[in-house]
C-alpha cells in the first residue's frame, strides 16, 4: 500500500511541478502579455473595499494599457471576488493561478495572504501584494514573494506617536492619551505599537479600551474613559462604527480630548460622520487624499475616474491603495524586463528590494522605498470644517 | 468614596442596557412560546426594519416618527409572509427543520438587504431627544435613558396585551395547548400569525431605537445573536425570565467593561450562561416540558 | 442492467452495497476520484481537497444531528479545535498521520466536556446550548494568543510523510481523501450497526428507547463526540491544507453551512453528507462563477448578482425543507429505482 | 446465542406514587407469578400504566419496592433493567419511525450485543458477528413466530395499527425477557386482529414460558386469557385472583359498575 501511494504521490507532485513550469518563454523577446489578478472581498463586510479595489486596478490597468502598457507588454487583468472568505478566496486564486498564469496577484486581507501563500511559493512565479498591513506578511521565510503599499499598521502608529510627541515638546505640555480599540488583527497590531511608540517619548498612555468589532452600545466604555480624562483619544480598528456615538458621548460626558485614528480609519466615511456631530478628526494617512492636486497621478487618477465612472463622487483610501499596488506590480515587471529577466519570484522579488527612491507620481508624498517590501512613510492630516476636507498638519514623516 | 460611584455608575448603565436587549429577546420568547421555534431570523427582521425606517426617514423625507409607523407596517407584512410560505408548510416538522427554516430566512432576508440597501453604514436621523442626566459623580448619557424608558413601555405593553386583550388570552392558550384552544373556537393560525408579527414589531421598534443613534448597517443582525445569552438565561418561553435575564446581563457585561476588560464582554454571559445550564437546564424560570410515554 | 436483488444470507444482505453491479459502480468511482490527481485540472484537484474537508465535518456533523437528533451548532468552533491542535502537534514534531487523529481525540474530549452538561436539555435547548459553546470556544481563539496566535492566527508546517513534503494540492489530496474513506466507512459501519439503531432510537423518542435498553446519556455523549472528532480531524486538515489558518474562518457561518449541508443532503445518511458537502460548494461557487463571467459583458447585472449568494442559500434551505425535507440522497434512491426498473415500469 | 429464557415473578410491594396533589398509586402490592399470564385491570385512571411506568422505572415511586425474581430493581437505571429481563410494549404505539421493521425488532435485542461501540464504529468482525447472531435469532425465533417475514423492510409507518402492535411485541420479545409488560396490547383492534393478538400472547407464554403481564381494557381478553387477574381502582389494589373470582368480586362489579357498566359483560 505504502509503496504504491507514494508512487502516486511522486507521480502528482512531478505533475504539479510540470504545472508550475509549463511555462517559460524567454520572456522579454516575444511581447507576452503581463497577467495581474486580483480577489477583492467585493461581497460581504469589506465591499465597500474590495469594490473600490477591483474598480481602482481594471482602471489603472487600462490607462496603464492605454499609455503603452510596460514596455509595450500589454498587461491583462483578472479581478474576482473573494467574499473575504478564506474558502472563496484560495479557491479564486488557485483557479487563477492554474488557468491564468498570473505573476502578480492582489489579495484581500492576512487571512488570504497566508493561506495562500505555500501554494504561490509553490508557483515560483507569483508576487502578491494586497490589502492588511501586518508585520507578519513581512515575514521572510514564510512570504518573501508579498509586500505592503504602504507602512504596517506598526509604522503608521509610530508616525502618529510621533506627531503627538512633537505637538508635546512644543506646547511643553504632556498631554494624556487614551486608547479605544477594535478587537481584530489591525486594532490589537495597532495598540501594540502605539503603546510601545507611546512608552519610548515618555507619553502617558491612561486608558487601553478594547470593543468588539461589531460594538453598538458603548456607554459603559465611555464611562470607563471619562475617569481617566484624556486629552487625545486614538481609535483603532474601526472603519467608523461605533466611532462617531462614542465621540457624541464623550462630549456628553464633558470628555473634549482630540479624537485620532490611522489608515483606514481616516478614510471619507469617518472624517464626515464625524464632522456631522461637528468633530475634527486627526489621523495618519499613508497616501494623498483622492481631492490633492499637489499630485500628477492623483490628478490623472481622477481624470480617469471622471472619464469612466462619472457617477463615483470620491475616491476611496481603498482605491488609491489598490492603483498603487497596481504601479508597483508594474513598476517590477518593468524592472525585470529592462534586466531581460523572466518573471520568477527571485527576478521579482530582486526588482522590488531594487525599489528605492521611486516616483509614484506623489501618491505616497516622498519618494517611495520598498527595499523592505512596505512604504514606510504618512503624513498627519486634521479635518478643516471650512473646506470640508482633512488637510495636512505635518510634513511626510518616514519612520 | 468615588469608587462607589464609579460602582454605581456602571450598575446603573447595565440596567439601562437591558432594555433594548429584554425588547430584542422578548422577540425571541414571543415567537417559541408560540410556536416552539427559536427565530434564527430575529435579527435580520430587526434588520429589515431598521432599514424601512432608514427609507422612510432619510430616502423619502418624511418624519422620523411617519418612518417608523411606515416600517412597522412593512414588517408586518413581512411577518405575515414568513409564517404563511415558510412556517405554516413546515407545521409538525422536527425541531431542526423548522430551526433551519428560519436561518434560511435569515440568509435570504440578509441578502436582499444587501442588494437594497449595500453594506456600507447609512445615517439615521435621530428618534428621541438625547438628555444626558449628571447625579454628583454619576453620569448617564443621552440615548441610555431614552430607550430604557421606551424599551420598559413596550415591554409592559406586550405583557398587558397578553394578560388582558382577549387576543392575547387566545394566543397564550394556542401556546400552551393548540388542540384544545382550537376546540375552543380559538383561529389558531390567526394567533400564530399575530405571534409572528408581534415578535417582528418588538424587534424592529429594537432595531430602529438602536440605529436612531447613528447608522444603519447589516451588521445590526449580528447585534441579536449577542443576546441570545439573555434568552438562554431566562429561558426560552418565560417573559419574566427574560426581562429578568437581560438585567443581570446587562450589569454583568456593564461591569465586565468596567473592572475586568472589553475583550470578555462578549464572552462573560454566555460562561455564565454554561454554569446556569448544569444547575438550571431550562433557565431561571423556564418551564420544564413534561415527558410523556 | 439490474432488475432486483436476491440473497442467499441474512450477512449478504448487510453488505454496504447490495449488489455486484452497485459493488462495481462503486469501485468504478472510487478508482476515478483517487485518481483525480492525475487527471484533473489543477482547479479541480483544489477545489476537491476543499470539498473532502468540508465532507468530513459534515458527516461528522450528520452523526450528531442527523443520527442521534442533537442539533449541533458549534461543528465549525471543534473544528477549530483540531487546527489549532495540530498547530502544536507540528511544533512538538509529531507527524501528520498521527496528529490528525490526535486531534480528532481533543476535538473529542471537548466536546465531551461541553456535551455532559448540555446534554440535560434538549431540541433547541440544546442548540442554543451548543451555541454558547461555540462562542466560549471562538473567543478563546481570538484571545488566548499564546495558544492559538490570537487574531494573527498560526502557521502549520508543511505535513511531510516519509520524506515527501506534502505541499500543493496534488499532495494534500491524498491524506485529505483517505481521511475521508476510512472515516466514511466508519460512518457507515455506525448506521449499520446497533450503535446507529440506538443513535435513531434516541433521536426517535429517547424515553421508549432507554426503557428498551439504550443508555441515554451514554449514546448522546457518544455521538456528540463522534461528531466532534469528525470535526477535529477536518480542522487538522483543513491547518495542513491552508498551512496558516486564522480565528476568523471557525464562524457561526460555517457551522449552519454544514446542518444546511446535511438537511440539503439528507439526515442520517452518509450518502447524504456526501451529496449536501458537494451541493453546498459547488451552488455557491457556480453561482460566483457565473456572475464573473457576466462582470465582463454586463458590470451592472454582475454587482447584483454577486450578493445573490446569501438569497440563494436561503431559498434553497426552505425549498429544501419544504419540498424534499429527507434531503437529496432521497432524489438519489428514486432516479435509482426509476432507473433499475426501467423498462418495466416508466 | 438460543440460550432458554428463565421466567421470573415480578413483585410489587406497597408502591406509593403521587404527582403533586394526584395520588396516581396508593400503596399497591401485586405478585405476577412466573411464566404465567397477569392481568392488570381496571377504569380509566386507576393507575394501571401508572404501575407499568414506576415497574419500568420511568417513574420513581414515593415508596414501595420492585422485586423482579428477588432482585429489588427500584432503584435500579432505566436503561439496566432491559438487560434484568424486563422487557415491555407501550399503550400508543411507540416505534421507531426511522428505522425498518426489523431494525425496529432487532433495537430490542440492543442490551445483548455488549460489546464497545468502537469495534462496531470499526466494523471489526466480532462485532459484525455479533450482529448477524441477533438477526439470526431475531429472524428465527421473533419474526417467524409472528409471522412477520414480509413486512420485514418495511418503513414502520407503511404498516396497520394491527400489524404496529404486532412488531412492538417482537421487539418485546427480541429483548429476550423474562418478564413481558403489554400495555394494552389489543386497544384499537377489530375483533379479527384482536384474536390474532390473544393467540400469540398465549403462544408466547406457551412456547416461551415467559411471565406476562397484561394491562387491558378488553374483558373478553382478560377473562380468556389470563391466569391470574389484578384489579386497580383509583390507585388501589381493590381484588386479585383467578379470572372467575375476579369477576364475581363485588367490589370490582361496583368500581366497574361505577364506571364502565360494559365491562361486565365478562
Amino acid at each position: 500500500m505504502t509503496r504504491n501511494r507514494r508512487q502516486v504521490l511522486k507521480t502528482a507532485g512531478a505533475t504539479a511541478l510540470l504545472g508550475a513550469s509549463a511555462w517559460r518563454p524567454a520572456f522579454a523577446k516575444d511581447k507576452a502579455d503581463i497577467v495581474i489578478g486580483a480577489a477583492h472581498p467585493m461581497t460581504g463586510f469589506m465591499s465597500f473595499a474590495g469594490v473600490a479595489s477591483n474598480y481602482a486596478m481594471g482602471d489603472y490597468i487600462n490607462w496603464r494599457n492605454q499609455s503603452g502598457g510596460v514596455l509595450g507588454h500589454k498587461i491583462r487583468y483578472v479581478g474576482e471576488d473573494s467574499a473575504y472568505k478564506v474558502d472563496q478566496g484560495v479557491a479564486v486564486v488557485k483557479k487563477m493561478i492554474a488557468s491564468e498564469k498570473p505573476s502578480f496577484i492582489f489579495l484581500d486581507g492576512s487571512p488570504l495572504s497566508k493561506a495562500v501563500a505555500r501554494d504561490v511559493l509553490a508557483t515560483g512565479t507569483v508576487m502578491t501584494g494586497g490589502f492588511s498591513s501586518s508585520e507578519a506578511l513581512l515575514d521572510q521565510t514564510l512570504y518573501p514573494h508579498h509586500f505592503l503599499s504602504g507602512p504596517t499598521f506598526g509604522a503608521t502608529c509610530q508616525i502618529l506617536m510621533e506627531y503627538i510627541g512633537r505637538i508635546a515638546k512644543a506646547s511643553g505640555n504632556v498631554p494624556k492619551i487614551a486608547l479605544v480599540t477594535s478587537d481584530q488583527e489591525w486594532g490589537t497590531e495597532s495598540n501594540f505599537h502605539l503603546k510601545a511608540r507611546a512608552e519610548k517619548l515618555g507619553l502617558p498612555i491612561v486608558q487601553d479600551i478594547v470593543t468588539k468589532p461589531t460594538g453598538v452600545d458603548v456607554t459603559s466604555e465611555v464611562a470607563k474613559l471619562r475617569r481617566s480624562k484624556p486629552d487625545i483619544v486614538i481609535f483603532q480598528g474601526y472603519i467608523m462604527n461605533p466611532v462617531p456615538e462614542f465621540v457624541r458621548q464623550m462630549r456628553e460626558a464633558g470628555i473634549n480630548a482630540q479624537v485620532m485614528s490611522t489608515t483606514y480609519g481616516v478614510d471619507r466615511i469617518m472624517y464626515d460622520a464625524l464632522a456631522k456631530n461637528g468633530e475634527r478628526l486627526t489621523g495618519v494617512m499613508p497616501y494623498r487624499y483622492g481631492y490633492d492636486t499637489d499630485s500628477k497621478m492623483m490628478t490623472t487618477m481622477r481624470e480617469y475616474v471622471a472619464k469612466v465612472r462619472p457617477q463615483q463622487e470620491s475616491i476611496s483610501l481603498f482605491y488609491i491603495h489598490a492603483w498603487l499596488t497596481g504601479m508597483i506590480f508594474c513598476e517590477v515587471a518593468e524592472r525585470c524586463i529592462k534586466a531581460n529577466k523572466n518573471l520568477t519570484l527571485p527576478n521579482m522579488k530582486a526588482a522590488l528590494e531594487s525599489i528605492k527612491d521611486w516616483d509614484t507620481g506623489g501618491l505616497t508624498g516622498l519618494l517611495a522605498d520598498l527595499s523592505t517590501h512596505q512604504i514606510k512613510s504618512g503624513r498627519v492630516y486634521s479635518y478643516d470644517p471650512a473646506s470640508k476636507r482633512m488637510e495636512p498638519a505635518s510634513g511626510w514623516i518616514r519612520v | 468614596m468615588t469608587n462607589l460611584y464609579i460602582f454605581i455608575e456602571f450598575v446603573l448603565l447595565g440596567l439601562l442596557a437591558s432594555g433594548l436587549s429584554a425588547l430584542i429577546a422578548l422577540s425571541f420568547v414571543l415567537v417559541y412560546k408560540g410556536t416552539h421555534v427559536v427565530n434564527f431570523a430575529a435579527g435580520e427582521v430587526m434588520m429589515l426594519g431598521a432599514y424601512l425606517y432608514y427609507t422612510g426617514a432619510v430616502v423619502l423625507q418624511l418624519h422620523p416618527a411617519a418612518a417608523l409607523f411606515i416600517s412597522l407596517v412593512g414588517i408586518s407584512l413581512v411577518s405575515v409572509a414568513i409564517e404563511a410560505f415558510v412556517l405554516r408548510p413546515l407545521a409538525g416538522q422536527p425541531t431542526i427543520s423548522i430551526l433551519m427554516a428560519t436561518i434560511g430566512m435569515a440568509s435570504l432576508l440578509h441578502g436582499s438587504v444587501e442588494i437594497i440597501w449595500g453594506q456600507s453604514p447609512l445615517e439615521t436621523p435621530a428618534l428621541l431627544p438625547r438628555f444626558p442626566v449628571n447625579w454628583g459623580e454619576v453620569m448617564i448619557p443621552g440615548a441610555a435613558i431614552g430607550n430604557f424608558v421606551i424599551s420598559s413601555l413596550l415591554i409592559a405593553a406586550v405583557v398587558t396585551f397578553f394578560r388582558f386583550t382577549q387576543t392575547g388570552i387566545e394566543m397564550r392558550a394556542t401556546a400552551s395547548d393548540p388542540v384544545t384552544a382550537a376546540s375552543l373556537g380559538v383561529d389558531i393560525r390567526a394567533a400564530q400569525r399575530m405571534t409572528w408579527i408581534l415578535a417582528g414589531l418588538t424587534g424592529t421598534l429594537a432595531g430602529t431605537l438602536i440605529v436612531s443613534s447613528g447608522s444603519v448597517s447589516p451588521a445590526l443582525a449580528s447585534v441579536a445573536l449577542s443576546v441570545f445569552s439573555v434568552v438562554i438565561l431566562g429561558g426560552l418561553d418565560s417573559v419574566t425570565g427574560v426581562i429578568l435575564a437581560s438585567l443581570i446581563v446587562g450589569v454583568l457585561e456593564s461591569l465586565t467593561v468596567g473592572y475586568i476588560d472589553g475583550k470578555m464582554r462578549d464572552v462573560f454571559p454566555y460562561v455564565v450562561v454554561l454554569a446556569v445550564l448544569v444547575v438550571r437546564p431550562f433557565g431561571l424560570s423556564g418551564t420544564h416540558e413534561i415527558e410523556r410515554l | 442492467m439490474r432488475t432486483g436483488v436476491f440473497f442467499e444470507n441474512y450477512g449478504a444482505e448487510e453488505q454496504l452495497w447490495d449488489s455486484q453491479t452497485a459493488k462495481t459502480m462503486m469501485a468504478v468511482f472510487v478508482v476515478a476520484l483517487y485518481l483525480l490527481p492525475l487527471w484533473g485540472s489543477d482547479y479541480m484537484v483544489a477545489m476537491a481537497c476543499i470539498v473532502g474537508i468540508h465532507l468530513i465535518a459534515v458527516m461528522g456533523l450528520n452523526i450528531t444531528t442527523g443520527s442521534a437528533g442533537l442539533i449541533s451548532l458549534s461543528q465549525a468552533a471543534f473544528m477549530g479545535v483540531g487546527c489549532y491542535a495540530v498547530s502544536w502537534f507540528a511544533r512538538w514534531g509529531i507527524p501528520f498521520w498521527l496528529a490528525l487523529p490526535m486531534a480528532g481525540l481533543l476535538a473529542a474530549l471537548i466536546g465531551m466536556v461541553v456535551g455532559l452538561p448540555s446534554l440535560r436539555v434538549k431540541g433547541m435547548y440544546f442548540a442554543i446550548a451548543t451555541l454558547a459553546a461555540h462562542f466560549v470556544l471562538s473567543f478563546l481563539f481570538r484571545e488566548w494568543t499564546p495558544v492559538t496566535g490570537g487574531p494573527g492566527g498560526v502557521n502549520i508546517p508543511a505535513a511531510n510523510f516519509f520524506g515527501i513534503e506534502l505541499v500543493g494540492d496534488h499532495r494534500m489530496f491524498y491524506p485529505i481523501y483517505i481521511c475521508v474513506l476510512l472515516l466514511g466507512l466508519a460512518a457507515a459501519n455506525i448506521t449499520r450497526s446497533y450503535v446507529g439503531r440506538a443513535f435513531i432510537a434516541v433521536r426517535d423518542r429517547d424515553i421508549s428507547a432507554e426503557i428498551l435498553g439504550v443508555n441515554l446519556l451514554r449514546y448522546k455523549v457518544l455521538a456528540f463526540m463522534l461528531g466532534s472528532f469528525y470535526a477535529g480531524v477536518a480542522g487538522g486538515l483543513l491547518g495542513y491544507f491552508y498551512g496558516a489558518i486564522t480565528a476568523e474562518y471557525f464562524t457561526f457561518g460555517l457551522s449552519v453551512f454544514y446542518v444546511a449541508a446535511i438537511i440539503v443532503g439528507g439526515l442520517g445518511r452518509v450518502l447524504g453528507s456526501v451529496l449536501g458537502a458537494v451541493f453546498m460548494t459547488f451552488v455557491p461557487e457556480s453561482l460566483r462563477l457565473m456572475s464573473s463571467a457576466l462582470s465582463g459583458s454586463i458590470p451592472s447585472l454582475a454587482n447584483l448578482l454577486l450578493p445573490m449568494g446569501q438569497v440563494v442559500f436561503g431559498i434553497l434551505i426552505i425549498i429544501f425543507l419544504i419540498f424534499e425535507p429527507r434531503g437529496l440522497a432521497q432524489m438519489w434512491a428514486r432516479v435509482r429505482r426509476a432507473f433499475h426498473l426501467w423498462p418495466f415500469r416508466t | 446465542m438460543n440460550t432458554p429464557i428463565v421466567a421470573l415473578d415480578l413483585v410489587v410491594r406497597d408502591i406509593a406514587l403521587a404527582f403533586g396533589g394526584i395520588r396516581a398509586l396508593r400503596g399497591v402490592s401485586m405478585k405476577a407469578p412466573a411464566g404465567k399470564i397477569t392481568a392488570v385491570i381496571g377504569p380509566n385512571g386507576a393507575g394501571k400504566t401508572s404501575l407499568f411506568n414506576t415497574i419500568s422505572g420511568f417513574y420513581r415511586p414515593n415508596s414501595g419496592r420492585v422485586i423482579l425474581g428477588g432482585t429489588d430493581i427500584t432503584d435500579a437505571a432505566v436503561h439496566a433493567r432491559a438487560g434484568m429481563g424486563l422487557a415491555r410494549t407501550f399503550q400508543n404505539v411507540a416505534l421507531f419511525s426511522g428505522l425498518s421493521v426489523l431494525e425496529n425488532i432487532k433495537l430490542g435485542g440492543h442490551h445483548l450485543i455488549n460489546g464497545n461501540p468502537l469495534a462496531a464504529i470499526c466494523g471489526l468482525s466480532s462485532s459484525r458477528q455479533a450482529e448477524m447472531a441477533l438477526r439470526a435469532e431475531v429472524e428465527q425465533r421473533v419474526i417467524d413466530f409472528l409471522e412477520l417475514d414480509n413486512v420485514r423492510h418495511k418503513p414502520v409507518e407503511a404498516l396497520s395499527h394491527g400489524l404496529q402492535k404486532r412488531v412492538e411485541l417482537a421487539r418485546g420479545l427480541a429483548m429476550r425477557p423474562s418478564v413481558l409488560l403489554l400495555d394494552e396490547p389489543v386497544a384499537g383492534m377489530n375483533r379479527e386482529e384482536t384474536e390474532d393478538m390473544a393467540r400469540y400472547i398465549l403462544d408466547v407464554q406457551e412456547e416461551w414460558g415467559v411471565t406476562v403481564v397484561i394491562v387491558e381494557h378488553d374483558m373478553g381478553l382478560v377473562m380468556d386469557i389470563s391466569h391470574h387477574v389484578a384489579v386497580l381502582n383509583f390507585g388501589e389494589l381493590i381484588a386479585q385472583g383467578p379470572p372467575s373470582q375476579v369477576a364475581s368480586d363485588p367490589e370490582v362489579i361496583k368500581a366497574y359498575l361505577g364506571s364502565e357498566t360494559s365491562a361486565v359483560c365478562a
